[in-house]
């Protein structure tokens, strides 16, 4: 498995869809147990994020790639103009970028502080970057 | 597994069944069932989620928009939880200092406010 | 489902992988019983040929296409410069194309026949094309 | 779930018993144990496709690529399968013409050749 990508229009419920391949590759690679659900809520968590900004109007698409070299990294990309930022902050770009976007009708906001809170808990490797080719969050199990 | 949602009254309290997978796809639903059963002047609620798969910080969002929506007409919103991996993704955000988290829903319901 | 598209690098072991994305977006779609079977096994055989013909050397990525406007529809392609054809003519191509890549260790040629057997006894719409952008497979499950 | 391959002989007979999934990835693993048994003497097999989950016309290629291996010294090469789901692939292909498919392990053993 060393490059697979998968590509998943902005839409919510192809999210399950990135869950269930980041699954299937993670076993692949050998994780296990509860590894596997932290890939699993992790990848999710991502894309979640990347599907909010990119939004459902949109034709872009949001981009997720597997690489096997060393354990399993996944790197989740969406494309978007965002001003430069890392980690936490790139984390508050992204939710100033979504906010907004679904709150108007009395939902909750996307909880983009959470989501970060979930990624660095849950993930040994995490980097979460913004800039002006939008979202970028890389996410590593080494071996 | 999609999301499935079941509603009944026990006692005084209203006791939503959640199983399936809460996710930024299925929480809309969720959230709609809340704010329905707010709307409709249930301001105890219990959410029983022990039939859940997955549960996602969006999933979180939503049960504490349902926490804010039934403290705001001094109600209560308690979780019926005992499965490690999800009461796992509570610790990781804090939530369980948040939230009342019961063993079973005949604990939740007993649960004096 | 409108749109996600899977690439993956032209190893045998990811067919595997793009099988099991076709099995979970066919169960998506409402497709059940024996029609999840055959959708997994036209996906695959239509990925094993894109995959030998690709050959493992190169960087180059075979790409799965899905759509759920009307049923399933899956396109599978890969790229190569070969001559136009379509149908059984197409098979031939890719056979032709194959052939050689792997027999000269006494391992048994590629049966670009049978797959094509496969693929139209299974499947209710198929297109198999070679041109100069390589070979395209489109499979349709109308709802 | 990936191939796996065991050997064990019965009478004259060498049963391989297949379970997994037979495909362009697995498949190689197939033909070398085929090959294998074939170099060592072994001119009548039974493959015993009962454990198998998934084969593609890969796999198809590798069990009549056998076929010939045997034949060319005068053996035989059985299947035993009853999984309606494998044997329409045979069906499919025309390939319940070229290969003696029985329903199970004794019958294929019993045969004669
Ligand atoms: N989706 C979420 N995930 C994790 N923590 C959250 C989420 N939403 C809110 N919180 C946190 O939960 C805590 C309590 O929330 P709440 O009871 O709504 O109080 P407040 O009215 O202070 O926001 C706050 O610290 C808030 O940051
Ligand atoms: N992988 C395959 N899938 C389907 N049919 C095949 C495959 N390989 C061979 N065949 C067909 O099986 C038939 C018998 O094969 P075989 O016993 O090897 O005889 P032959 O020596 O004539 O090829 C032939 O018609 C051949 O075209």
């Amino acid at each position: 498995m060393p490059q697979v990508e998968l590509r998943i229009a902005a839409r919510p419920a192809l999210v399950r869809t990135a869950r269930q391949v980041a699954t299937t590759l993670a076993r692949r690679v050998g994780l296990a147990g509860d590894v596997l659900d932290e890939v699993r809520l992790a990848v999710g968590e991502a894309c979640s994020l990347a599907v909010a900004l990119v939004g459902e109007g949109s034709d872009a698409a949001v981009s997720v790639r597997f690489r096997d070299d060393d354990g399993l990294a996944v790197e989740i990309r969406a494309p978007g103009d965002l001003p430069a930022a890392e980690g936490e902050a790139a984390a508050e770009v992204v939710a100033a970028a979504v906010e907004g976007v679904g709150t108007d009708d009395g939902s909750d906001p996307l909880p983009a502080g959470s989501t970060l809170m979930v990624l660095t808990s849950l993930v040994p490797d995490v980097t979460v970057r913004t800039g002006a080719d939008g979202l970028d969050v890389r996410l590593g199990w080494p071996a | 597994m999609d999301l499935s949602l079941s509603t009944r009254t026990v006692d005084d309290r209203t006791v939503v069944e959640v199983a399936g997978e809460i996710d930024v796809y299925t929480a809309p639903r969720l959230r709609e069932q809340l704010v329905e059963l707010v709307n409709g002047g249930n301001y105890h609620l219990v959410v029983d989620l022990e039939g859940v798969e997955f549960l996602d910080s969006t999933g979180l969002g939503v049960l504490v928009g349902g926490l804010k929506r039934v403290r705001a007409h001094d109600g209560s919103l308690r979780l019926v939880c005992t499965q490690e991996r999800i009461l796992k993704i509570f610790r990781i955000t804090g939530l369980t200092k948040v939230f009342s988290i019961h063993d079973s829903v005949d604990d939740a319901v007993a649960a004096a406010d």
